[in-house]
């Protein structure tokens, strides 16, 4: 049977839920979560890239490069914050995220 | 099968025949060669005294600037791919937008160079 | 059997299409690995290897059995699967760019219209065996190299980049057959991007250079600093394959050189009637040229020192490859083009 | 087409912005480190060279790039109060920076970026330009967020803002190619289009992640979890910046994204916005009673205020869109008033935050302790202060459209939350002295007094912001 439509977003909808799996419920360290956006960004990407795919229109696609291009500042950023703090906290587990409360 | 899929197949066969030769020669030795393990040979490379800890030690803030810099021009090599590609029918308003982009990417390489982000004393 | 199957003949001739290939691959690696201890031995007024076999032709073959036949050790501190993996993917990887390199006319494995951009990703990926096989050893002399090698060949693949951009300006494809036709003119050699983009060709060779970690920039794996650098804990046929990745990238970059710049097969004297037509014999020799520079710069150039190398990828082969694509685009825009 | 100079017309503070935060980078780099004074000085004027624009700049509205860019008064209104947040955020740090020793010029040039982020938000018509908008918004606020690097408690700000801001831009993404993909343009008035028919499912589910995504850059409930945790551990203008210009662009765009691309499932979304302005007004009341840091409780209020501005929104119709524009315009200025303040709490050159460092301001330093009490006032709610007006307008609207225990449970709120406002009013003049302040720089005071007057004399002569307001609901309707 041809791979429809509703695969693609089955798939993309599985990858999404896995990525904000990967963010609630991950208890090891802050590196996971950061993987996990990029999972949840491309999830997305699958997504625009196939409906744009059975609409035969291009503005899925040039949105789908947009977000790659943004989801690399986004993830060297993310890196540069995960770096200055751990060289203040001296830990990158989740739990230790905790010096402030209430 | 059109044309176009006929390619990416040679190419999928081609990448299945070198993983089969890597493999062959990857297993070779472990069918061939005799085995005589002692704990000597199994340390780690090292003069003097063995290794205490882990040793992926901390390593120079410089390695992560420089594959930062790379993810940025590499995104930016990806986006002339195309623009290059299709050069001829751009026109002037093409070729304009895409030295904006470069320019933008020029003045971060220059904050970058000024910073000292390419230093590696 | 052919009629119900249709899809069996496009195999078949993949098949017999990449054996041929990878048979040539292999056998040129030999012929490089000799070829280049003659030439050093010949430089430094010496013999070079003329033990085995006639002229010391069956030298290379000798080291391969040999590379068979030892031991192979896994050190206990690295984790195994990784340390397998890493110059397994090495090999896979550098084979598979041959995939799309035209040696002739018609001749070449998969003639894809996105040749460039293959080859680009393939070469990137080559980074992470490095890093695995650094990471994995698990000791501080291969962890520090396969930092350094991998950030040389990330520094250096950007100028390639850009570099890559500056010939596509000219050419208009990503499809490396296009490409040599572009090179196609009347004026046979002159037409070459070789010529009309010199500095390029320049900047491209120095990049290769770097991107295989050849010697002046082998910092990774200088005797006298890292020993064998990121491959010091493989032995036997681990150490075989990171040795086959070096040489068959050396073999890629020599052919991609030979493609983008100096016209793959075409002749350079198309007037001249016999030697004018073009046939895979000019490909070779321009292969083989480029192959003979490699192994020249060995023995002229000095090595760099770690921070030289990073500045001259950098401060300089960056920002002039930069301003190249700006250049070149400005011209071919006012040339109409 | 239109020819580039009739765009460039229409997107000229984005120009200007853009232009300006790229030569300042060059400035700042060639010129070092001790570039920071000048290029905080030049950021400030291209923001007022900006805002100066849009007062005397085109007057038409013009779709412009394509359609993806759309220039009217409602976008042209909420600009310019993005403008102000900036420029009295740069203001404001300009004195905080060099004390705490971070003077480096790229702050001003991050708060240029992502203003230029906001005004692209502001004026976004299509999906791609709204997440654009967001992404350089947002980016260039993480780095704010955390640009005290030594500090532990701003780079767990930054990291904590950071992983939420992906997660929700992440969301609303998803929701985004699912509009895309069921209504098949990504342009507002193509969606609007392609659901005259009445709601297909994909595009209430893709609405509903696009809310999502949107209500976490509002900071309001159910996504607030972030908004205590960075405003307490950023710096205090950074504080500042946070609570006053991205609000108005979310505010901005979610009004735009719901009148512009779906106004034909009025109820679909009039739910979802009714449960987070009733959420947030509720938890902006009752989690601040028990705070201590002055900066939580602002947090919180900060939830409270976005409840109260989104009950307008519920309304759905021209008089909603005025209040809420009014809300903000008031709740723009008595912020910026209330963390000028904040900014001035510094004792022995070291910066506090606690709410019992106020007492006994009066005794210490009247005008300042008067100036908090008025805005305090007007944040609560309390007759001839603006505040007061906003929530009038807002909830106004709300009972014109039917919706009036919407209304009724705001004013209940709104009179809950007045308890934590009047208590610090209350320590500031009957506890007894905390160690006095340090004389707060020329700048910071005036701003405070210039917030004062604002909220003060707002009921004397409100017409030009309702004015203005009116016009800019007109740009819907």
């Amino acid at each position: 049977m041809a791979v429809s439509l509703t695969h693609y977003l089955v798939v993309a909808a599985i990858l999404f839920t896995i990525g904000v799996a990967g963010i609630i419920l991950n208890r090891k360290s802050i590196i996971v979560i950061l993987m996990s956006v990029e999972l949840i960004l491309l999830s997305v990407n699958i997504n625009l890239v196939a409906f744009s795919g059975s609409r035969a229109d291009l503005t899925g696609q040039v949105f789908a490069l947009f977000i790659l291009t943004v989801a690399a500042a986004e993830a060297a950023i993310g890196l540069a914050i995960l770096v200055t703090y751990y060289r203040n906290r001296g830990s990158i587990a989740v739990e230790d995220i905790n010096a402030m409360k209430g | 099968m059109p044309g176009f899929l006929e390619q990416y197949l040679a190419l999928v066969i081609f990448a299945a025949l070198s993983a089969v030769i890597a493999i062959a020669l990857l297993v070779a030795p472990f069918l061939l060669a005799y085995k005589s393990p002692d704990t000597e040979k199994l340390s780690a490379y090292e003069c003097g005294f063995e290794a205490f800890d882990d040793a992926r030690m901390k390593f120079d803030i410089r390695f992560y600037l420089v594959s930062l810099l790379f993810i940025i021009f590499d995104l930016e090599v990806a986006f002339l791919f195309p623009w290059a590609v299709a050069f001829h029918d751009v026109g002037w308003l093409g070729f304009w937008s895409m030295m904006v982009f470069l320019g933008v990417l020029t003045i971060g390489f220059v904050y970058e160079w000024k910073k000292g982000a390419l230093e590696w004393d | 059997m052919l009629s119900e199957h249709p899809w069996l003949w496009p195999v078949l001739w993949g098949i017999v299409k990449s054996l041929v290939l990878l048979v040539c691959v292999l056998v040129s690696t030999a012929v490089l690995i000799y070829g280049e201890r003659k030439i050093w031995a010949a430089v430094m007024l010496r013999r070079g290897p003329n033990v085995v076999g006639p002229w010391g032709v069956l030298q290379p073959f000798a080291d391969f059995l040999k590379f068979i036949l030892k031991e192979p050790i896994l050190p206990d501190s690295a984790n195994k699967v990784v340390f397998l993996l890493a110059p397994y993917i090495g090999v896979v990887l550098a084979f598979m760019a041959w995939a799309v390199i035209p040696v002739n006319e018609g001749w070449v494995v998969a003639n894809i219209n996105v040749g460039i951009l293959y080859l680009f990703a393939v070469s990137s990926l080559g980074v992470y065996s490095i890093i695995m096989a650094g990471w994995a050893s698990n000791s501080k002399y291969p962890f520090l190299s396969a930092l350094r090698a991998a950030a040389q060949m990330v520094s250096y693949e950007v100028s390639i980049g850009f570099v890559i951009v500056t010939v596509l300006l000219c050419a208009g494809s990503l499809n490396l057959t296009q490409i040599v036709e572009a090179q196609n003119t009347r004026f046979g050699f002159l037409g070459w991007y070789g010529v009309r983009l010199f500095p390029m060709f320049v900047i491209f060779f120095i990049s290769a250079l770097a991107e295989t970690n050849r010697p002046p920039f082998d910092l990774a794996e200088a005797e006298s600093e890292l020993v064998a650098g990121y491959a010091v804990e493989y032995s036997a046929s681990l150490y075989l394959l990171q040795f086959l990745t070096e040489l068959v990238a050396i073999l890629t970059m020599s052919a991609m050189m030979a493609v983008l710049f100096l016209g793959g097969w075409l002749s350079p004297f198309p007037w001249i009637p016999v030697i004018g037509a073009s046939s895979v014999f000019w490909f070779l020799l321009k292969a083989w040229g480029v192959v003979f520079m490699f192994s020249m710069t060995k023995l002229i150039v000095p090595r760099y020192r770690y921070d030289q190398l990073m500045r001259l990828g950098w401060k300089v082969l960056l920002p002039i490859s930069l301003v190249a694509v700006v250049v070149v685009a400005f011209v071919l825009k006012l040339a109409g083009h | 087409m239109y020819p580039l100079s009739f765009s460039i017309a229409h997107a000229l503070p984005e120009t200007i912005l853009a232009v300006g935060a790229l030569l300042l980078i060059l400035v700042g780099a060639i010129r070092g480190e001790k570039s920071a004074p000048l290029v905080a000085e030049l950021a400030i004027g291209l923001l007022t060279l900006a805002l100066v624009v849009i007062f005397i700049g085109a007057k038409t509205t013009a779709t412009v790039f394509d359609g993806a860019f759309i220039d009217d008064q409602f976008a042209r209104y909420m600009k310019a109060l993005v403008l102000i947040g900036s420029i009295v955020t740069l203001i404001l740090s300009r004195d905080f920076l060099r004390r705490e020793n971070i003077d480096q010029f790229e702050f001003p040039v991050l708060v240029m970026l992502s203003t230029l982020g906001m005004l692209m938000l502001t004026s976004a018509n299509s999906l791609i330009s709204l997440y654009l908008g967001l992404e350089l918004m947002s980016l260039a606020l993480y780095v704010v967020a955390s640009f005290h690097r030594d500090n532990l408690k701003a780079s767990e700000a930054g990291l904590k803002y950071f992983v939420l801001g992906a997660l929700s831009s992440g969301m609303l993404l998803y929701g985004a190619s699912l509009i895309y993909g069921y209504a098949g343009s990504v342009s507002f008035p193509g969606i609007a289009a392609a659901l005259k028919s009445g709601p297909a499912i994909g595009v209430v589910f893709g609405l509903v992640f696009l809310l999502a995504g949107l209500a976490f850059k509002m900071s309001t409930v159910p996504f607030h979890m972030w908004t205590p945790d960075v405003y307490e551990g950023a710096p205090t203008p950074v504080t500042a910046f946070f609570a006053s210009a991205p609000k108005m662009a979310a505010v901005a765009i979610t009004l735009r994204t719901v009148m512009v691309a779906f106004p034909n499932i009025t109820h679909e979304w009039r739910q979802i916005v009714m449960f987070i302005s009733v959420a947030s007004m509720a938890l902006g009341s009752f989690a601040a009673i028990g705070q201590t840091n002055i900066k939580r409780l602002m947090a919180y209020s900060s939830i409270g205020h976005m409840g109260f501005a989104l009950v307008g929104l519920a309304a759905a119709n021209a008089a909603g869109v005025e209040g809420v524009a009014i809300y903000l315009a008031i709740y723009l200025v008595t912020t910026l008033g209330v963390f000028a303040a904040i900014v001035a709490m510094r004792v022995q050159g070291r910066s506090v935050e606690n709410i019992s460092d106020l007492a006994g301001l009066s005794r210490t330093d009247g005008w300042m302790a008067f100036f908090m009490a008025m805005l305090m006032f007007s944040l609560a709610g309390i007759p001839p202060m603006a505040g007061f007006f906003a929530k009038y307008y807002a909830f106004l609207a709300a009972v014109q459209a039917g919706l009036t225990p919407l209304a009724v449970i705001g004013v209940l709120l709104s009179t809950v939350a007045a308890f934590y406002y009047l208590r610090i009013v209350k320590v500031m003049y009957f506890d007894e002295a905390a160690p006095a302040f340090d004389r707060a720089p020329f700048a910071v005071r005036a701003v405070c007094a210039v917030a004062t007057a604002l909220v003060f004399c707002f009921w004397v002569y409100p017409a030009p912001i309702v004015e203005a307001a009116t016009n800019a609901a007109r740009a819907f309707f």
